[in-house]
Order: structure tokens, then C-alpha cells, then sequence
């Protein structure tokens, strides 16, 4: 069939031909300039989608300015929606419709390979005719960069079309976009306009009434208009589900692990949860401490959680390089202690608002001396609820420092997960602060487990100092060499007694064996399982591994291993590749998570990373795979052998 | 004592135990002979003899150096933390148990140069604690490096031609902090003076500030000399509403009327430092306290899941 | 030939056989309480004896106090000098020879395992008669004690003979010792005259001539009394020597390298670094900054090292730790920085005056994100004088962060060294502050080696702001996620093309192979070769192999592995031991070099560690070895299965 | 330009440049409009045209938030450093290369809080460089969150109820400080005021600390909002010795006479935050300059080695 729709910026005509299609998977994208409300519609899109039961991953297209100037293409800000007709685990590849409201930001996000190729875009066509001619200049050479990339371009009067309901078109175009994208993906109007009133709540009544009327414009409009309909079938689904972000569930999940003080120094992206917490923790008697620094910070959680119940402390990687000295002390101490570090790009200042992973060996072993304790990962944003609650028992149950590794993308990913059944129990009781039976040691190892029962402050009896320097199970300072081997040691078997409780990690794909078996920890889960169901369907012998305590690690990975011909990671972290130039076997610098495991298993682990500042595209990993594969590796190598 | 036998003494109503000083005494203190520490230690056991404060209530934190070697001699519960960041650690203790009494121990090193960004803010924060800086004008546990607070042209192993600034002053630096609360000076050679201090300053419900002049015979031996001899180069600030140390008058015939409300006047008093002036500068008891934000009523495991339930609602599809 | 001596505390009569020995290897110490003098007489027979050509390896023993009590084990307070008739490298095995001047700091020494089965000890008698009882009574049950430990005890009125001179002994029982020492050694009187006169320069000349009459006194005393005197054949060396430990190594070093602005905040072990320089470095032009703290102190040598030359800042395990966001800039600034590291005792404060080398992991991955750079360790003193020219010249090439790391018992050891012939060159040349060629970028990497050079304040044209954000070859912040990718390339690409200038290191042993390699880093190799030495002596077949840069890795080591049937480290961290409860081969916590060997060759690498503060005694390692021997490791499992 | 032909450029005098606004002027700023630290920037740009500073021998350093991009917005050398740490990297320059000219910005945040101790020393090392405190009492990079001088009562999102604590006060904090030499504050929107205060501060040989009221309008639009259109909420100090700012007379009627070499009546000045107080509250030209210490003779190689080889003899054997 024919298609009418033009491909070059043009408003359609009202006759034409509908044509409908239905995918299983798309990704659709709303971007402005900020404050245009992009967000928000893309939000309510989103919300509808997972209500109708669609799969749905959003995520924020965010400047790295406050207020960048308008019609920039480094400003472009937005929301991008993933559908599916499954659970959707991640952002996906590139976008198939999307709405801009002006051609700079589109042309941004065409330059970032945000687009795919052939995507429909719906243009805001009011700047062809503006009264500034520069602007009628840019607008026509925009265009025409577009159009050479192949985009359907669509160019709809966006603002003329407000016009005709609000005064000020800024503030409604938004809304007029959402009517476009629910009739182009067939969504319930009357869930649409629920969601809008849920959304503007706090604001006056006029104010949905004004939106439901844009909305049913755009709506109408697109009906008028537009040829193209999606169809992403929706899945029944009887559990209730929650949508939040990553950092949201972190800090509900902090609520639900019973935590009640959360000491912090804000910093992108970790911030978000704080305030979150700032808005309702007191709900629940806690407390969101914004220290001087993030040392401070680190500090109060110390004494809070010396004191009584476990605290946390939630920051991002120069955050956590300021905190390394109060680890050190708190795994010395034996105090227990939550550090969230909400990964960004690094090093130093780095990619403030983009992910990276590469925070894995410093938040393993950035602290001088040896300082055993734990380092978790959640992999999906409602692991990022319940890690909460791990985290704090672990933490209690070792007197130890457990640092969660979140980062970028989960932080602001939005996706519904099964809600949760919360248990009393997850909150741990109060600390009870009862006399200390005679003789009983403030750190009365259990010499198989290194564990010990702490005493706090308020208990008679068990009045002693803790210290940071060496000591003996009465924390007396150790002026004995052998004392300190013998605590050394408590330390450490603390985690090995730990990991024995550990279940062995599932194989996703072929838990048999089989080429190529992929390894990964963190946000990068849905991503990577993604790409190997592709890849499987491609007839590629991959399987898959998703590691979630990368201290201590889970038992069995070496028998896993063995199992393939070929054992590869892939993060969002920096690896030289192979054939760089100098980079050899011994001094490549590799992901650092296939270095944990290179040295913990002695499998020659390979590893693919890319720090590009987004998360990974599942269709990238596909092409890595195809690359990685034993055989496809053999080949290359022949080849190169043959043009010597 | 069995697990349940300890449950039954927590039952029991031990307020009637009387605490004596060896209640609080912890092992022998291990500093040198001479070491002005040794004289605070005993005025905070006789203190909280005084206040029969219970050891097991009563919590002392400290840095790193040889006066934050203090709660190890003391028996009540102790925090020997990292250098410079006893504050932080004392905010959490008492953010989370407010109920605790809680004393802070610092060096001049400690507290006034890697600790200071701690020190400011824990002066606004304003939390109710005793925060003690022992200062002996140089860094005594790693061998006589200078401090803040060492004298212009004093010599130190870091600084052989002498101190090249003039040495900082934590009165005056701590009295120009917004919220500051409470700011006092004594001497530990002055143990009557040094015991009316720490009483004032933990009865001050706020953030006691209280700069104590140490005598450190092993590295600054004539640093406080002549004011340790000549009690002519003392001056003490007295008032009705300052702090009174009896018994004093004789020695210390160099007096100066000063009302601790006087914030102005009190900068005048802490910026001369040509005279060692003891006694209280400043007090405020009604500026806000920071754990007041703690000030939550307990919620029951139920509780919150029925307000975390709740919260579920606005994300619920 | 019967012996006279007798071997419970008593002084032995004046008519006695003199039995003299030679040996090539023995140990000596001088203990007291602090303050007491020990130390001044150790260092002058120290000195004398490097001077007639025995090789001297001496270590302070430091009491954890400032000022302990008097008469405590804890306190001992003193020196122990190790002599040779080769180079010694190390602080040895057990004290052959000990001085006491009270029975409780000897008993401190024995209780730590300090003194050699059958030792000779002279002690101090006064105790024995002193006025207060208790003491008396301590000195009896003292003295059963070390009777019992096998020591041959040999009680002398040092007080007494003291006062013959002097009125008050305890500023004279030093040098009465000194004689005593240098009778049984056969030290040249009038060298230790000179050497006398030399330490007491700055005093008046009535102080010397007292100590050379103390001096002779306990030679005369010795040599009427004493039936045991010690020969250690001298070596003929005509190159002339430095004696000075590594902390005064590194301090002149420094100053050899051209450095001239120290940041520092002070810290145990580190500190004395700063102490030489802050006397010295004002002659050449130096400034030795103390900062109101270590991160301070990282920003003041940052910002001096962006301004012109290289600085450097020293510190210890809780200061790096304070350093680590400072430290990721530079490298993301490509700002060259020298960081010294003296290692200590951990975690957090852990044994502030006591050997670890457990920073080693947070040297190189402590730093949040990917942030390569350098990290070197000295093995020997004359390496802590070498090794500061290497790291800024390093560091400037190579525009990033060069940690250097030494550790306590490199810092108070002293001995012998060539002394250096000077050249202009390890100074480098004053920056120089030209205009900048037009059209020259700030970061022009060269994309085979990431190398490009900086401009200086100061040249025109080449203004630009430095950052810790992302950026491009201009110093731009960079939106656009592959300049990321790029600029993280290059600057690990510096790595790589350093690696390849570096030479594989020498086997000490068998090159060829044989049954095992023992690999160390850092001061541990003097008594790792004289493990490995005594080991061949006794048949094993082991070799070893010490590696100065840790990062990157030198080029060869897996090559070298392969010639050995099993590969160990030997180093002074913690290592969970096999058959610990829970431990696993994937869970075990390794000596921080076995693990980075694993991952970086996949080979299966071993360790032997102890954190004991103290540094290795060579007989231990050996019987480490012993114990590892594959042969030994089969016989043990095969024992095991044997039994079950 | 070759290699040769650089070298034959550096030996030109090049003392005849002559500076414009534009000379100094880098990339367009990217703050939100109507942002003060636009104005901020035109007043250096301004400045250094004045005194025709040599770009190149120029740098501004900062720490990490709004206003610390603010180098990246010139055209002299800059330092873009991390988080509250932009003082020490400053004195690492200056101390290094005493002759170039040295500008340091930082936010409130930067400053006050994370920057708290590097603040209180540098204050007190008083090393010759301008130090700006863009002062919007919030943390603007990071999207509203509570910064020591937000007005207390003020909602961020981490304080949504309000800051709980008075603003800190950083002039007052400041000239607590021994050895302050130079302290200043000047408002964003009077960029006559603003402009002289910079001359003045650049003008002092020390360290001039100037606290600029910054206006966000993205977070905190009506904190200064009376104050920028009520002049008569402003009062301006004057003197001889203070800052003149001509033109100012007309709109800014409030004026209080102020010897800047006054400290206590600084202080009492400082501390009255019912005004906004613009003008220069202390000067000293005497206090110590740290930098002087590294006022040492250059050595050569041959110099150097020849002392060193002297200090060889001290470890020969
Ligand atoms: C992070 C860190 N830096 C440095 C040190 C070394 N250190 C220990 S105590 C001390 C200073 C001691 O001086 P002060 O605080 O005045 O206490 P004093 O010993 O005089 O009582 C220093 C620098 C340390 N332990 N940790
Ligand atoms: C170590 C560290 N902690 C936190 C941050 C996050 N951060 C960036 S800017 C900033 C504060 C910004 O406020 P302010 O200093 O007042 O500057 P403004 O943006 O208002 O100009 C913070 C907390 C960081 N980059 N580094
Ligand atoms: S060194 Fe000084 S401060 Fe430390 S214990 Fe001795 S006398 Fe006291
Ligand atoms: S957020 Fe505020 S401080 Fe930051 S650029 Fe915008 S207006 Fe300026
Ligand atoms: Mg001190
Ligand atoms: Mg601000």
C-alpha cells in the first residue's frame, strides 16, 4: 500500500489514507525547549500507557544547563516513552515518533543517533514564518539536515492550533501534543483526561479544564490530519503496579527498610531522593539531613547509626571520593552504615546528569587499608526499592558498611513494577537498649562468622570507646601485632560467612552452555537481556548472567563459566579495545566488573563497555555480540592472518 | 548473667544508684606527666559526678590526636573517630538520641584546622552538646607540628623559622558564626575555673563552646608559662548571669565586668589577646536547636505502612 | 671450649674466657624507656659500623605514646641495627644481641617475639637493689621470665658506673652502652669518637668529651667483664655511601628532582618528610606548605603544578583517602601531581606507626570513575632518593597523577647507599612561558600515545579554562557523548604507550623457571630475595621477582609466570588463608598484588601475607615458602586425604 | 606559527596591547537570562579592561556550581576546579607564580558550606587574590536545595518546610577571622557599586573577600526582589577610605558613615541583616601575606646541586 503521508515538512492534507500498525515495542519522544512542559506530557503518556497495560520505560531528556538558551540543540529537553507489549526493562534503541516543538532540539537529539532512522516527527511549523528571518533561515536549514537523514517530517501548527483555546500557546502545546500521541496510539481518552486531572491536582480546577480541552484538540487534530496509527497490544494484568523512578523507589524503599535518617550533600543525580524524602519523611518520624558536606553527611549517618538503628548516606561519585575516609572507619568500627552512590559519568565532575558504572572498583576498594564489606546492585527500578531493605539488615546483621550501586539511569528511568506487599518485619525493631550481661566484649567475635553483637549507647554495662585504630575484642587499642591479624581476620570472615549464604546467579538463555555467556551487574540488566534474547533469536548461541552482590561475590561463577566457550561483560564503564594501539593482555585497561572477575575466577573474561553517556542500546549490544562471538572472533583473526 | 536474667534487670529502677567519680574513671590516661589533658579528664569525672550523669547515657566523641585520646580513659561510652570530624559524628549521636548527653573532645589541629568547616557549622547547628577544644597550640600526637593556633614566630617542626601567621583565635572566629549559642575560655590549670566551665556549659541547652588553654610540657612547655605563673596575666570575666568559680578571687585579682548577652562587646573582649581572659564571653539561650527538626513522634512498623500505602496511591496504575 | 658466661642475670666476674665469633649476620638492640637515649646510641653504631664497611639496615622501635610511662612493656623505646658482611636490605630476623636499660621494655620486646632463642642481654642491674619494693619484686618476676624464654642474661650496673662520671645517668647510660657495644663488636674507638663529635655538633664541646668518657667507660667495663665478643668481616667498598632513611631519601629526592612545592597535612608515618624539608628547603627555593588539610593540601600542589612546574603532596593512608576527589581531577585535568603515600598500618587510623602495604588497591582504583595514572612503588631507600625524579618526570610527561608508594618500614629504616652523582637534569628545566603557536588546542592528544602538552599561565594565546567536566581538545565541556568516549581513549592511552617503554623485570633466582615464583612490590624486597636466597640454599627451587609499577603493570609477567609451576606474592596486607571457615577460591580476600597478577594473567597467583605491624623477617617468608612449595601443597592435600 | 617563530614572539614587547571589553570575552554565558552572574561577569570583563590585565596572565578559578562556570565564560586562563575547593587550588597558584593575577568565584554553597574550612583559611593565609562570593542563597546547579545563608523559614526541596536555622552570615563569619584583610559585599543589580567594589578588592594587596548579592530568578526570585526595587532597603557605607561608587547618590538616599578601619563597628554593621549593607567594611593593608614565604631567590641546577651535595656530607660514610 501506497503511502501518502509526505516526507519532507509539510502539513498533510485532511484527505488522506490511515494506515494502522501494530508493534510490539516503540519509542516515542516528546522534546521542547525546557520549561515547555514536554515532561509532563510525556509523563501523563506514559502513566495512561501502563494503566491500558502496556509495557512502558520513560526517561527525562535533561540539558546540562538550568535554563539553557531556546531553540538550542544542546538545550533540548524532554521525555522519551518505550512501549511494548511486554514488560519493557529499559530505554531501548533509537526513537520511532517524536514530537519537537522546534527544529533546533530535534536536530539535537538527530545529532546524539537519538532518532531512528525513517522515524515520523511531528514539527512545530510556526517558525517558517516567523517575524525574525534568522529564525526562518535556521527553521529552513534544519529542515533540510533532517530531511537528509531521512526523517517522515511532519509539520503541524502547533501553536496556531492553541491559539484558538489559550491565550498563551507556551503553556498548552504540551497538552495538544498529548492529544496527537493518544490518537496516534489509540489511547483511552478517558484515562488520558483522569490522568491530566491527577496531574494538575494541586493546581486550579480551570487549569484541566483548559488541558482536557488542548488535549481533545490535538486529539482532533491528529484524527484530521495525520496518516500513520500504532498498535501496541496491551497484556492483562491483575497485579497492581507502581510507576516511579529509580531514585523514588530508593527513597520508598528506604521507608519501607525502617531507615529514619538520611544524611546528604546534595548532587546530581543522587539529589532526587532526598527530596523525595524531604516531602515526606517526616510522615514517618525520619529525617533528611542536608550536612555542610558530603564527610559530614557521612558522619552523622556514622553517629546516628553508632547510636541506634542503621542510617544512610546517599550520594554520587565525588561524593563518595569524600566519603572514603568515614568508610574506612565504619568497617573499622564495625558500625553499620547505608551508602547509596547514584552513579554518574566520571571521572571527577565527569557527565554530572548521564550514567556510567564506573564507580564499581573504587566503591570495592577505594578505601585505604583492607576494609571488607559489602557492595549490592539493583538491576531494575524495584530492585532499587527493595535493596533498601537488604541493605539495612545486612548492615545490622555484619556491623558493616553496605554501599548500594544505583546510577543514572535507573535513578531516572520511570517503569511500573508489581507493587509492593509490605511487611512490618522489613523495618527491623527498635534498637533495644537493654543492660549488657557481665562480661560480654563489645566485639565478641564469633570466630567462624567474625560476627558480633554491638552495644549501644544507653546500655548499662557496655560503656566502652570505639576506635579506628587497631584494637582487641574489648575495643582496646592493640599494641600486639597479633591482634590485629586476629581482627583482620574477623573482618574479612564476616563476608565469606555472608556469601555462603548466597545463591549461585541464574543463567538467562542456556544455563547448559553454549559460544558466549555475558556478564553484567547494575542498571544494565534489561538491556543486556534484551539483547540476548535477539541475539538467541538470531540463531547466536549467547546466554546471559546478571551479578547483584559484587561483594561479597555469589558462589558458582566459575562452574557457570566454564560452561562457554567465551565469558564477556558489558557495562557502561571505560575498557581500552583490544588492537588499541600499545594495549596488550597484561596492561589493558578493562570494565571493571570483568576485572573483579578475571581475578576472583581466572576465566578470561573479555568485556564491551562504552561511557557515551546514555545507557546502553539493546540493538548495540546485539552488534556486540555478533562481534564478541567466538566464532565471528576466529574470523577476524583469520582475516587478518590472510592479508599479512 | 543470662539473656533473660539481663531482661529482668532492665526492669529493674536503677535510679537509685549513686555514681562516684572512680564511676566514670577508665584506665590509667597515658598522657605525659605534666599534660594539661590529665586535668580535664578529672574535671569531666567530677562534673558528671556532680550531675550523676549515668555512664551508660553518657556519650564522649572525639577526632584524632592526644586530647582525643579522651573517652578511652573515661567509663561511659566513647567515640574515637577520624581526625577533625568528631562534630559530625556527635550531630548523628545526638540527632538520633537526643535523650543522650553528649561531650565533644577536640585538638586545636583537631578542631580549628582540618575540622573546621565542621566547627563553623556545628556552631550553627546548634545542637545540644559540650564541645570542648583542648588547645595547646600545636600538634602534640604527631610531634609539634604548627596549628592554628600556635603563636606568630613559634617554631615547630613543620615551620622551623617560626609560625609565619599570627595564630588563629577560636573565640573570635566562633563568636562571628550566626547562631553561635554559648562561648567560653578557661585554663586547665585552673581547675576551679576549668569545673564552673564545663558545669555552665552543659547546663546550656544549645551548643557549648568551650576553648580550654593546655599545657603540652612535651612540645609547648613556655607557651602558657608566664600565664601559669603570673596570675596578674589573668583576666576573668565576671557577671551575675557569667560563670563563678569561688575561691578564685584571691589569686586572680584581675577581673573585668562582662555581660554575656553582649555579643558585640564579647568580640572585643575574645580579638585582645594580650591578656588570657577567662570566663564566659557569650550566651544566648534562646536561639533554635537544630535536633528540634528530630522532634518526631515515634511511628509503629503499622503505622508507616499504612502512610507508605497511602503514597503507593499517587504512583498506583 | 666451656663456657664461663653465665646465663642467669648476674654480672659475671672480671677473671673470665673470652670467646670471639664470627658471623656474617647479626642484630643488635638498644631498648629503653623514651627519652633515655637509646636511639642516638644505635644511630652512631650504626654509622660507625657502615663507615668500616659492615652493611647496616636499622629501625627505630617506637612506642605508640608520645610519653608512655616509665618501665612498661608498651613503651619500649629504642633502635635495633642489623649487621652484615654483604649489603643488608632488611631489618632481619630476631635481635642476636640485646641492650636493655630495665627489665619491662625487654619484656615488651620478647613478648612481641623480638629477640632471638638463647639472645645475649645485657640489662641494667639497679632494679634489682632499687629503693621501692614493687619495683624490685617487677624485676624478679621479669627476670624469671626471660630466664625461662632461654636468653643468655648478663646483668649490668650501668647506673652505677655511670655515675662514676656523670650525676645524673640517665643523660649518659646511652653512651656507656655504646662502649659496651662497640668492645663486643670491635668497633674502631676512634671512628665512634668522630662519630660522637659529629651527632653532638650542635651541643657544647663539655657534651662530647662526657660521651667519649662514657664511651670508654663501657668499653673498659666491657672488656673487663664481657666473655662474648662478635666479628662481622667488613667489606672493601670504595664507592662512598649515604646512611639516611627513606623518609630523608624522598625529602632530598625531592629536592634532586627539582621539586619545589610541598603540600602537606601532617600524618604518621609521612610527616618526617616534611620535617627535613622544612629544614632544608628554603636553600634551594622550596616551600613546604602545610595545609588546614589533605584535601587543601592536594588543591594547593594542583594548583601550583597547574601554574608551572610539578608539585607534589605526601601523606598516609587516612590523607589519601582525603585526596581521592582532588586526585580524579588532576587526572581529569591531565594536571601533573606527584602524591607520596608512606603506608601504614589500616584501615582507617589501624597502626599508625607500623608497616602495611594495603594501599596498594586504593592507589589504583580508589578514585571514583575510569581515572587512570600512575602508581610506583620504591622497593629499596635508594629507590625512595630515585624514585622522585622518575615520578615527576612522569608525571609532567604524561600530564597526569603519579603516586608513589613507600611505606613506614621504608620510612624509618636507614642504610647504606651509593651516594647519587648529581645531574642538572633530574631538576627538569624552569617551565617555560612562550605564546602559543596559532591554532594549538590545550588538549591536542596525540591518538597514538593521548599525549599533548599544557599551557602555563602566563602564555599568550593559550588561554583556556581547565575542568573537571567532560571535555574536548579545546577544554570545552562536551555535550555530545563521543567526545567522552574519545578523551577517556586518550587518556588511558598514556598508560598503555608508558607500558611499552617499560623493560620486563629481572628474575632473581632461575630465569629459566623452576617450581615457584614468589613476586613482591615495595619494601618487602630486601627480605623477600633473602628468603628466596636462603630457600636455594636449602634446595627449593624458587625464584622471585619484584615489581616497581604497579600502574601500568611492566610488559612480560605472564611469560615469566608460565615458567613456573606455581606463582605466589609474599606481601604485608591482609589475605583470608585457605581453609579459613567459608572461604572459597572465588570469595577468598587476596594480598592486593596476587590479585591485580590474576586479573591481569589470568594466572593462578598465590599469596603469603600478614599484617603483624611489623615489617617480613626474612626466616619467616622462608618457611612460608617451605609451606608453598607445590610439592609441599600435595603432600599437605595428600596428608588430608590421606586421613579422611 | 612554528616552534622558531613563538620564541621570536615572546621576545617582542609586547606591552602595547591594548585591552577592550571584548579581549576578555569568551564564549556566550549560559546562565538563565536575567541571571546576576551575567552582571557579575560584565563587571570583571570590565574591570580588567580597566587595568588592561594581561589575558594571559589572568586566571579565575572556581569550584563547582552556577557561578563557578563562570571562567569559562572569559577569555584568560581558567580553573574549573571540583566543589568548594577552588581556594586551595588558588593559593597553589599564587604561591607558585605570585605575579599572575588571581580571581576566585564560588557560589554560597561552595563557600560556605563544603568550602567552609578552605574559606576560614584562606581568609587567615590572606594570599593576594579577589575572592567572590556569588551569594543566591541557594544552591542553584542542583536545583534548590538549602544553602547555609538561605533565609531561614525559606522552603528548598530538601527543606520543603522551610530552613530551620537563621542564615548563616559570611561578612560577619568572615571578619571573625584573624588576619582578615579585605571585606566587602556590592549587589549584582548596582553595577556601578559592583564595579568599583571589584576595583577596590583588586586594588588591595591581599586577600579581598566580596560577598555579591546574586539574584536567581529560576529559584529564589523574590529574595532580593524589596531590595532591588526599594533603594531605600539599601544603605550604603561611605568614606574616604571606603568605596565610592558615583552616580549612586541619587537613588540610594540610605548612607551611613563607616571608617573601614573599624573592625568592631564592621562587626556590628555586618551583623544587622535588617538591611542590605553595601560598602566596604574592613581594610587592612598590614596583615601578613602568606605568599610572602615563598618569596625565596631563584636557584639553579648547578645551585642546587652544589647545597645538596653539602647536605650529602651529613649522610656520608
Ligand atoms: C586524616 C588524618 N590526617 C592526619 C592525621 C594525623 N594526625 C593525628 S593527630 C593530628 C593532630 C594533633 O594535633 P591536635 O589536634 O592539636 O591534638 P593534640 O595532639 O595536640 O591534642 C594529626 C595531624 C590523621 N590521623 N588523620
Ligand atoms: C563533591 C561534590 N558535592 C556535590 C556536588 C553537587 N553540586 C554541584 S554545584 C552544588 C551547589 C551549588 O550551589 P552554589 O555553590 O550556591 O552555587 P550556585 O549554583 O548557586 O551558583 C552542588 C551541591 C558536586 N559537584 N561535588
Ligand atoms: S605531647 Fe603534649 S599534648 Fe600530647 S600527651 Fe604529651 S604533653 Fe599532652
Ligand atoms: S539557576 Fe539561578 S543561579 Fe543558576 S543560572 Fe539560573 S538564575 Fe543563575
Ligand atoms: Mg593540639
Ligand atoms: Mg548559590
Amino acid at each position: 500500500m501506497a503511502m501518502k503521508l509526505p516526507t519532507v515538512g509539510e502539513t498533510p492534507a485532511a484527505d488522506r489514507e490511515v494506515r494502522v500498525r501494530t508493534v510490539s515495542d516503540l519509542s516515542v519522544e516528546v522534546v521542547s525547549d525546557s520549561g515547555e512542559g514536554a515532561q509532563k506530557c510525556g509523563q501523563i503518556f506514559g502513566a495512561v500507557s501502563a494503566k491500558m497495560g502496556n509495557g512502558v520505560w520513560t526517561v527525562e531528556i535533561i540539558p546540562a544547563e538550568v535554563e539553557p538558551p531556546p531553540r538550542s540543540p544542546a538545550g533540548a529537553s524532554g521525555i522519551r516513552i518505550r512501549l511494548g507489549d511486554t514488560e519493557v526493562t529499559n530505554w531501548g534503541d533509537e526513537t520511532d515518533v517524536a514530537v519537537a516543538f522546534n527544529e533546533q532540539v530535534l536536530l539535537g537529539r538527530h545529532r546524539l543517533g537519538g532518532l531512528r532512522e525513517g522515524a515520523t516527527v511531528l514539527l512545530e511549523s510556526m517558525w517558517k514564518t516567523h517575524p525574525d528571518p534568522d529564525i526562518q533561515t535556521q527553521y529552513r536549514a534544519g529542515l533540510e539536515e533532517l530531511q537528509e537523514a531521512g526523517y517522515r517530517i511532519v509539520e503541524v501548527p502547533m501553536e496556531e492550533q492553541c491559539l484558538t483555546v489559550v491565550d498563551n500557546p507556551r503553556r498548552g502545546k504540551n497538552m495538544f501534543a498529548l492529544g496527537m500521541l493518544s490518537w496516534m496510539f489509540e489511547r483511552d481518552l478517558d484515562r488520558v483526561r483522569e490522568q491530566i486531572a491527577q496531574a494538575f491536582r494541586k493546581k486550579a480546577a480551570a487549569v484541566t479544564e483548559r488541558n482536557h480541552r488542548l488535549l481533545e484538540l490535538g486529539y482532533a487534530w491528529a484524527a484530521d490530519h495525520l496518516g500513520e496509527r500504532w498498535v501496541v497490544p496491551t497484556m492483562d494484568e491483575d497485579r497492581p503496579h507502581l510507576v516511579m523512578n529509580g531514585n523514588e523507589a530508593v527513597a520508598l524503599g528506604a521507608v519501607a527498610a525502617g531507615l529514619e535518617l538520611a544524611a546528604m550533600y546534595p548532587i546530581t543525580p543522587a539529589t532526587s531522593v532526598s527530596h523525595m524524602l524531604g516531602d515526606v519523611f517526616h510522615r514517618f518520624g525520619g529525617v533528611v539531613h542536608q550536612a555542610e558536606d558530603e564527610i559530614a553527611a557521612a558522619g552523622v549517618a556514622i553517629g546516628a547509626s553508632y547510636a541506634g538503628k542503621c542510617s544512610f548516606t546517599i550520594t554520587s561519585g565525588p561524593g563518595m571520593a569524600l566519603k572514603t575516609e568515614f568508610l574506612g572507619l565504619a568497617i573499622m568500627a564495625e558500625i553499620p552504615l547505608v551508602v547509596v552512590d547514584v552513579q554518574r559519568g566520571g571521572p571527577s565532575t565527569g557527565l554530572p546528569t548521564k550514567v556510567e558504572q564506573s564507580d564499581l572498583l573504587a566503591a570495592l576498594f577505594g578505601q585505604p587499608g583492607d576494609a571488607p564489606h559489602v557492595v549490592v546492585a539493583p538491576a531494575t527500578i524495584e530492585e532499587c526499592f527493595h535493596v533498601m531493605t537488604t541493605a539495612r539488615r545486612v548492615a545490622e546483621a555484619l556491623r558493616t558498611v553496605v554501599i548500594v550501586l544505583s546510577d543514572a539511569n535507573l535513578a531516572t528511568g520511570v517503569a511500573p513494577f508489581p507493587r509492593p506487599e509490605l511487611l512490618p518485619a522489613w523495618q527491623g525493631g527498635p534498637p533495644e537498649i537493654l543492660p549488657v550481661p557481665d562480661g560480654m566484649a563489645p566485639y565478641q567475635w564469633d570466630p567462624r562468622t567474625g560476627v558480633s553483637r554491638r552495644f549501644l549507647p544507653g546500655q548499662a554495662g557496655g560503656e566502652h570507646t570505639v576506635t579506628g585504630l587497631a584494637h582487641d575484642e574489648r575495643s582496646k587499642v592493640a599494641y600486639d601485632s597479633s591482634i590485629n591479624e586476629r581482627a583482620s581476620a574477623m573482618r574479612s570472615r564476616k563476608l565469606a560467612a555472608f556469601a555462603s549464604t548466597l545463591l549461585a546467579p541464574d543463567v538467562n538463555g542456556d544455563a547448559e552452555g553454549g559460544d558466549l555467556l555475558v556478564v553484567g551487574w547494575g542498571s544494565t540488566k534489561g538491556a543486556i537481556e534484551e539483547a540476548v534474547s535477539r541475539a538467541r533469536a538470531e540463531g547466536l548461541s549467547v546466554s546471559s548472567l546478571h551479578i547483584t552482590f559484587l561483594s561479597p561475590l555469589p558462589p558458582g561463577l566459575a562452574q557457570i563459566f566454564s560452561r562457554f566457550r567465551k565469558v564477556m561483560t558489558v557495562e557502561i564503564n571505560y575498557s581500552d579495545r583490544k588492537g588499541d594501539p600499545f594495549v596488550t593482555e597484561t596492561n589493558r585497561r578493562r570494565g571493571q566488573l570483568s576485572w573483579l572477575l578475571r581475578g576472583a575466577t581466572l576465566v578470561d573474561v573479555d568485556c564491551w563497555t562504552r561511557v557515551m553517556g546514555e545507557p546502553l542500546r539493546p540493538a548495540r549490544i546485539v552488534e556486540a555480540l555478533r562481534d564478541h562471538m567466538p566464532v565471528a572472533e576466529l574470523a577476524a583473526a583469520g582475516a587478518e592472518v590472510a592479508e599479512l | 548473667m543470662s539473656e533473660s536474667c539481663s531482661l529482668l534487670h532492665a526492669a529493674l529502677d536503677d535510679d537509685d544508684r549513686v555514681f562516684e567519680m572512680a564511676d566514670y574513671q577508665g584506665p590509667v590516661a597515658r598522657w605525659c606527666a605534666g599534660c594539661g589533658d590529665h586535668s580535664v579528664l578529672t574535671a569531666a569525672q567530677r562534673l558528671l559526678a556532680d550531675e550523676q550523669l549515668r555512664p551508660e547515657n553518657t556519650v564522649f566523641v572525639s577526632g584524632i590526636g592526644c586530647s582525643s585520646r579522651f573517652p578511652h580513659y573515661m567509663k561511659t561510652y566513647g567515640f574515637h573517630g577520624i581526625h577533625g570530624r568528631a562534630l559530625p559524628v556527635a550531630t548523628g549521636v545526638k540527632l538520633q538520641r537526643p535523650e543522650l548527653d553528649v561531650f565533644v573532645v577536640m585538638g586545636d589541629g583537631d578542631c580549628v584546622s582540618i575540622g573546621a568547616a565542621h566547627w563553623i557549622h556545628a556552631i550553627r547547628y546548634n545542637v545540644d552538646m559540650v564541645a570542648l577544644l583542648l588547645d595547646n597550640n600545636i600538634y602534640g600526637l604527631t610531634k609539634k607540628q604548627t596549628s592554628p593556633t600556635t603563636p606568630q614566630g613559634y617554631s615547630s617542626n613543620t615551620q622551623p623559622l617560626g609560625s609565619w601567621l599570627p595564630a588563629m583565635n577560636p573565640l573570635e572566629a566562633t563568636l562571628g558564626v550566626t547562631n553561635a549559642s554559648f562561648v567560653a575560655q578557661t585554663a586547665e590549670w585552673v581547675p576551679a575555673h576549668l569545673f564552673a566551665t564545663l558545669k555552665a556549659a552543659h547546663a546550656h541547652r544549645g551548643f557549648s563552646f568551650v576553648r580550654i588553654l593546655q599545657r603540652c610540657p612535651h612540645f609547648t612547655p613556655d607557651i602558657f608559662d608566664q600565664a601559669v605563673k603570673d596570675p596578674n596575666r589573668v583576666e576573668l570575666l565576671e557577671h551575675p548571669e557569667g560563670i563563678a568559680a569561688p575561691g578564685l578571687e584571691k589569686l586572680y585579682t584581675h577581673r573585668i565586668r562582662h555581660d554575656p548577652a553582649d555579643i558585640h562587646r564579647a568580640r572585643e573582649l575574645a580579638e585582645d589577646s594580650s591578656t588570657v581572659r577567662l570566663g564566659l564571653f557569650f550566651r544566648d539561650e534562646r536561639r533554635p536547636r537544630y535536633e528540634e527538626t528530630r522532634e518526631l513522634p515515634h511511628h509503629s512498623a503499622a503505622d508507616k505502612i499504612e502512610v507508605l500505602e497511602e503514597m503507593f496511591e499517587r504512583y498506583a496504575v
